[in-house]
């Protein structure tokens, strides 16, 4: 039984060419305790995908145009507006990717914690207070004591990912969304906060979805993947089976791409770049780029099933495998 | 003197703060003490987090930050020392690549005034042979002459970054100090870069200064490397063996926290490994004692001296003292 | 924060130093003899003299001038050339009806400014904004003797709501608000005007910030992410206004108390142009410069107290 | 073959033309008043110095379409040949401005410390006066003329135009490409005024369009306060200060001037906010 389960999820922007689609028809699952990892780059649609789910994306510019987001027997993409912000921050957290920016810098971050702890939980000022007290120090913010009344600008990134992090477990959420936060880390930064979201994960029994661009911190965290490209998901198996077996090109072509620290390999750059929003998709997205590209690829591939969990969407990779 | 690039005792520090109005004042050693050597047509990359002064120490190098004390010789010229003369002769052996594509293209500018102003500046040529020549590093670059004329909005960022390099060869320096040149790009295109980065040093023979927080970046591009931790470097040798058998702790910490994308090399680091402390009060004696697993009582009040402990390696760690 | 208040007081002595500086340069630049001028053209020339010597215009320029600004730090503003009084009596008997009528119309600007402006922004794009933005394009495109001759127009000849000419009489409190109400509006309204597009751009700004997506993460209803999260934020470029409108509306209310027909510093000024009377000038310059510089002293110690990043610079 | 493509600023400032209705409406009043302005000789029904004692305050008629003063000339030509003084003020004026306070803005921006700190400190005590009331003084000590005026309030906008230039110009000091050409072995002149200066030309005529609709409302009032070019030459400012002492017999007197420089003002607001909201990239950003 999966905590939530989105499908044909499709999201549309406004653009001077009328309203373009940033995801196109996405199917996920995440189950308690398991971590999805969203991979790809920047315009591939992963964020946007995650903001879509807790209907964060601006009104104005922005509209979920087709699909369902299940979550705990409610159906986010049709929730009013009231309900919708009962559920975030409360079932659903979220983590974002600028800790510099993420924080109110006007209001101390104890204030900021205490706020979530008094509108979901309804707690008093005072219980609140202790009660923020006791998630920086399961965050590890240092002396949290003397620190409670401090303002966002008076930390380091770390430490105000980690406020962040706070406020987002703040409710024990059922559901994590994570939006690249290690991004904007350095390396020894982002060990301590990938560890400390497993922490937290196996302590909540929460599912997270882990939206990140490195392949690497995919390895280390995530229990299944799903590869975007241009709005779609072009492939997505278990964690190991994506990185021993790859099958869609373009997965492929970003673990060539990777330059790795441990050993020495020839780098495969993928020539082309990425299409714009504005550009009219036909068949694949990726077939411009695509060094197996076939006649066939002007049809647009469906996600097909290769193998237990593994689907991939290319007719070259699904033929080859024996289903 | 050898060719190359040698640069000892460089330093730095930034005040800020102090004076009538400034509040108390701030002092950040960005540099101490930096000393390292790149060979003729070589690379050595500079490695470390954010705030550890190797873009500082890059910027001395090219004199667009002003050392407070040092030494830095290129080939025959005495950079340190230089005038203002001799400062502009440099500039045409040594040039510089930057960091973020959108930021280091002025967006009032076309491509061809952006590649072509350096010509007319230093008097090198100008008119059709100044276009002739731009046409040529563009398509060098792997772009299409035709964008001559087209300003820097209309490319991506992978673009841009070829646009930059492109304007950083157009003197035809020896040498170039890469600022993190592919840190802002996609893992696809950085890679485009960094095998354009590669194809350039290897034609035009290009001696390298290559900044990154990326040791697979590093590890791919570089033949030496030199680890920097709060404006000090405190580690260096040859990629591979330093990679393989790190000797600095904090070498060490930075290997085992860049993750590797193999779900069987996945680390448990249970130790919680603390943060890298303010640069205007860094810590007395070896600055990364306060995170050390290894840290001794001599640490807490000695800065280590840089040792050689096998060929080709420095370290500045009391285990190696 | 005291140290910063202290450290900002110490800021303006500079100023004030240089803005007096000016203003005595700027009162020796006038042509002619400020003694002839008191006296007229058919004082005899012991008169004359005496008095030059009484004003200290027999000494020194640098003489002259160190005893200037020795006075002025004392606050001596001098002697008045036209009524023989001193300056700062002069100016002391009018300010308070300027002060009043100044806060009165601030008061009228902040008020109708913020809430308009922030509605604007909620409602971008939309009939209210494209409404607002038209009148308070309008609204602070009026000079304030237009503005004033078509309020007198309309409200005192046309519907008789209020005087024509104000009969201010000190005792009479409600009287004395009733004459105020139609110069503080015409003074307030253009003000709210510059209230109203900035804290609307400013509010736009903020609306986009990362912190305010944080804050609809969080599950917070949407009348508190604005008003808590974001006016808050959004508070820095409106102080800077309303303290660089200061200026612009000392400007407006010497416009609008010569509309109006109100005593106050506005009179004085034409009174002391028409009478040539060049130290009163000099004073009430002097006095209006240590008032900006004191609103935008202010202005920044407000911004401590809005934004905590500001106390730590 | 290769492609001309338009130059960023440009094309911002055109299709803000083509999205903003506002700035069109403005644009198309002020070219409006400018023509009315030069072909005032052409337009005018009658001199608009002339007196004729015998047709004194008329109200509007056939004859005279917008009446006539207390010294019988002809409101409609006096307006026409006012539109003159007011626009060459307030142009000239923010010209020099414009000139003076951007060069100043971009020096101290780009140099910086102690430079930046005197620039600017100078420029917070130019500020420390009220806009006005300095115009008022400088006029009232170097007297009343075209010249005078235009220097006076050209004065008082200097601070501004410097706090404009200053702004992005810190800003872009930081941005890569600068540090590029130094690198490249660029001069500093050529830095600021090659590299910079382009990237902030597009702030400087937003800000000109509206200190100049500042400007001319600075020269009315001092007009009305009877510092103006002085008599017999048609100002509005003087036009609104004549007739408002037979407010209440011949109201038009005042209100008809009056709207004159309101449409002035507005119509060169309308044009400089329709701009500004082309080029502000807080507001593009979404």
């Amino acid at each position: 039984m999966s905590l939530l389960s989105v499908s044909g999820l499709t999201t549309e922007f406004r653009t001077d060419a009328g309203w373009r689609a940033a995801v196109r028809d996405v199917d996920l699952e995440v189950g308690a305790n398991e971590t999805l990892a969203i991979v790809g780059e920047s315009g591939s649609g992963k964020s946007v995908t995650a903001l879509s789910i807790l209907r964060l994306l601006p009104e104005a510019g922005a509209r979920i145009a087709g699909g369902s987001c299940l979550f705990e027997g409610r159906d986010l993409a049709h929730l009013d507006e009231t309900a919708m912000q009962a559920i975030r921050g409360a079932r659903i957290g979220m983590v974002f990717q600028e800790p510099m920016t993420a924080l109110n810098p006007t209001m101390t971050i104890g204030n900021q914690i205490g706020e979530v702890l008094v509108r979901h939980r309804g707690m008093p000022r005072a219980e609140a207070r202790a009660e923020t007290l006791r998630l920086l120090e399961r965050v590890r913010l240092p002396s949290p004591a003397r620190r409670i009344d401090d303002y966002p600008h008076q930390f380091s990134g770390g430490m105000r990912q980690r406020v962040v992090i706070a406020m987002a477990i703040a409710c024990r959420p059922a559901l994590l969304l994570a939006d690249e936060p290690t991004t904007a880390l350095d390396v020894t930064i982002q060990a301590q906060i990938l560890r400390l979201l497993k922490e937290l994960q196996r302590e909540n029994g929460m599912g997270m979805i882990f939206i990140t661009h490195n392949l690497g911190v995919v390895a280390q965290i995530a229990d299944r993947v799903a590869v975007m490209y241009a709005g779609r998901i072009v492939e997505s198996a278990p964690v190991d089976e994506i990185f021993a077996r790859p099958l869609h090109p373009y997965t492929r072509g970003l673990l060539q791409a990777m330059p790795r620290h441990d050993r020495m390999q020839d780098l495969e750059p993928i020539p082309g770049a990425v299409p714009s929003i504005r550009e009219t998709i036909v068949g694949c997205a990726f077939a411009p780029r695509c060094p197996l590209r076939i006649a066939r690829c002007v049809e647009a591939p469906p996600l097909d099933a290769v193998g237990e969990n593994h689907a991939v969407r290319c007719w070259v990779a699904a033929e080859k495998v024996p289903a | 003197m050898s060719d190359g690039l040698t640069v000892s005792g460089l330093s730095k520090t930034f005040v800020s703060g102090g004076g009538l109005l400034g509040g108390p004042e701030q002092r950040v050693r960005a540099v101490d003490d930096v000393s390292f050597a790149v060979e003729e047509q070589g690379s050595l990359g500079l490695v470390g987090e954010s705030g550890c002064g190797k873009s500082t120490a890059a910027r001395c190098v090219l004199r667009l930050i002003e050392p407070d004390a040092g030494a830095i010789h290129y080939a025959d010229i005495d950079i340190a020392k230089a005038g203002r003369h001799e400062l502009v002769r440099i500039r045409r052996r040594i040039q510089i690549v930057f960091q973020d594509p959108y930021s280091s293209l002025n967006p009032r500018r076309t491509i061809r005034q952006t590649l072509t102003e350096p010509l007319r500046v230093h008097g090198v040529c100008a008119g059709r042979e100044a276009d002739e020549r731009a046409g040529q590093m563009l398509s060098e670059v792997g772009l299409s002459r035709d964008v001559l004329n087209r300003y820097p909005h209309e490319f991506s960022g992978g673009q841009r970054q070829r646009v930059g390099i492109a304007r950083a060869l157009m003197l035809e320096p020896s040498f170039v100090v890469a600022d993190e040149p592919v840190s802002a790009l996609d893992v696809s295109v950085q890679a485009q870069v960094l095998r354009l980065l590669a194809d350039l040093r290897d034609r035009r023979r290009l001696g390298f200064l290559f900044i990154s927080h990326d040791l697979g970046v590093i590890r791919h591009f570089c033949k030496q490397v030199a680890v920097m931790y709060l404006g000090r470097i405190v580690e260096q040798g040859p990629v591979e063996e330093l990679f393989r058998e790190p000797l600095h702790p904090y070498t060490r910490l930075l290997l085992d926290s860049s993750p590797v994308p193999d779900p069987a090399a996945r680390r448990d680091l249970s130790e919680e490994t603390g943060e890298v402390p303010s640069a205007s009060n860094p810590p007395p004696g070896c600055a990364f004692h306060p995170r050390c697993p290894h840290a001794m009582p001599v640490c807490r009040e000695i800065r280590p001296a840089t040792t050689s402990p096998a060929p080709n390696r420095l370290v500045a760690c009391h285990l190696y003292g | 924060m005291l140290r910063y208040v202290a450290k900002r007081l110490l800021f303006t002595l500079p100023i004030l130093f240089v803005v007096a500086t000016c203003v005595f340069q700027l009162a020796r630049v006038v042509p002619g003899d400020p003694a002839l001028v008191i006296l007229g053209d058919q004082a005899n020339a012991e008169a004359l003299q005496a008095l030059r010597q009484r004003m200290g215009l027999d000494r020194s320029l640098m003489a002259q001038y160190l005893s200037f600004l020795w006075d002025t730090v004392r606050g001596d503003l001098g002697l008045s050339l036209s009524s023989n009084r001193t300056v700062w009596s002069e100016i002391s008997a009018v300010l308070p009806f300027t002060i009043e009528l100044t806060i009165a119309a601030t008061f009228v600007g902040v008020v109708l400014g913020v809430p308009v402006g922030v509605l604007a922004a909620l409602r971008r794009n939309r009939v209210a904004d494209y409404v607002t933005r038209l009148l308070s394009l309008a609204g602070l495109s009026f000079p304030a003797f237009v503005s004033g001759i078509l309020l007198l127009l309309a409200f005192a000849v046309q519907l008789r709501w209020f005087p024509v000419v104000s009969r201010i009489v000190i005792n009479d409190p409600l009287t004395r608000l009733h004459n105020l109400v139609l110069p503080s509006i015409n003074l307030g309204l253009i003000m709210a005007a510059y209230v109203t597009r900035v804290t609307r751009s400013s509010m736009l700004g903020v609306l986009t910030e990362d912190y305010m997506r944080t804050a609809r993460a969080k599950g917070l209803s949407r009348r508190r992410i604005v008003w808590s999260h974001g006016l808050r934020n959004a508070l820095i470029p409106i102080v800077t206004v309303v303290g660089l409108y200061f200026g612009t509306m000392i400007g407006n209310s010497v416009l609008t108390e010569i509309v109006f027909n109100r005593p106050g510093v506005g009179k004085l000024i034409l009174g002391a142009l028409q009478s040539r009377d060049y130290t009163l000038l000099q004073g009430l310059m002097i006095v209006f410069a240590f008032f900006v510089v004191m609103v935008n002293l202010c202005t920044d110690l407000v911004y401590g107290l809005i934004d905590p990043r500001v106390k730590a610079r | 073959m290769s492609t001309r493509t338009a130059n960023p600023m440009w094309s911002a400032l055109a299709s803000a033309f083509r999205t903003n209705k506002t700035s069109w409406v403005g644009f198309v009043m002020i070219v409006l008043i400018i023509l009315a302005a030069l072909l005032a000789p052409v337009l005018a029904p009658a001199d608009p110095i002339e007196q004729d004692i015998l047709r004194k305050l008329e109200p509007p008629s056939a004859e005279s379409i917008l009446g006539t003063d207390s010294f019988g000339r002809d409101i409609l030509s006096r307006i026409l040949y006012g539109a003159r003084i007011s626009l060459v003020v307030g142009l000239a004026s923010i010209l020099i401005a414009s000139l003076i306070g951007g060069a100043l803005g971009v020096i101290a921006g780009y140099v910086g410390g102690r430079v930046d700190r005197l620039i600017m400190g100078a420029m917070d005590v130019m500020l420390a006066f009220p806009t006005l009331l300095l115009g008022l003084m400088i006029v009232a000590m170097i007297g009343p003329s075209l010249q005078n005026l235009i220097i006076a309030i050209a004065l008082t906008e200097i601070a501004p135009f410097a706090r404009i230039a200053r702004a992005p110009t810190l800003l872009l000091r930081e941005r890569e490409f600068i540090e590029a050409g130094r690198a490249l072995g660029f001069s500093d002149l050529r830095l600021m005024f090659v590299h910079i200066l382009p990237n902030i030309v597009s702030d400087l005529v937003v800000m000109g369009t509206l200190w100049m609709a500042q400007a001319i409302r600075t020269e009315a009032s001092l007009s009305f306060i009877g510092l103006g070019v002085p008599p017999p030459t048609a100002t509005w400012g003087s036009m609104v200060r004549e007739g408002f002492e037979h407010i209440l017999d011949a109201p038009w007197l005042a209100v008809l001037p009056s709207l004159a420089i309101l449409l002035t003002v507005i119509a060169l607001n309308m044009l400089g906010d329709g701009l500004r909201d082309a080029i502000d990239p807080k507001l593009r950003r979404e």
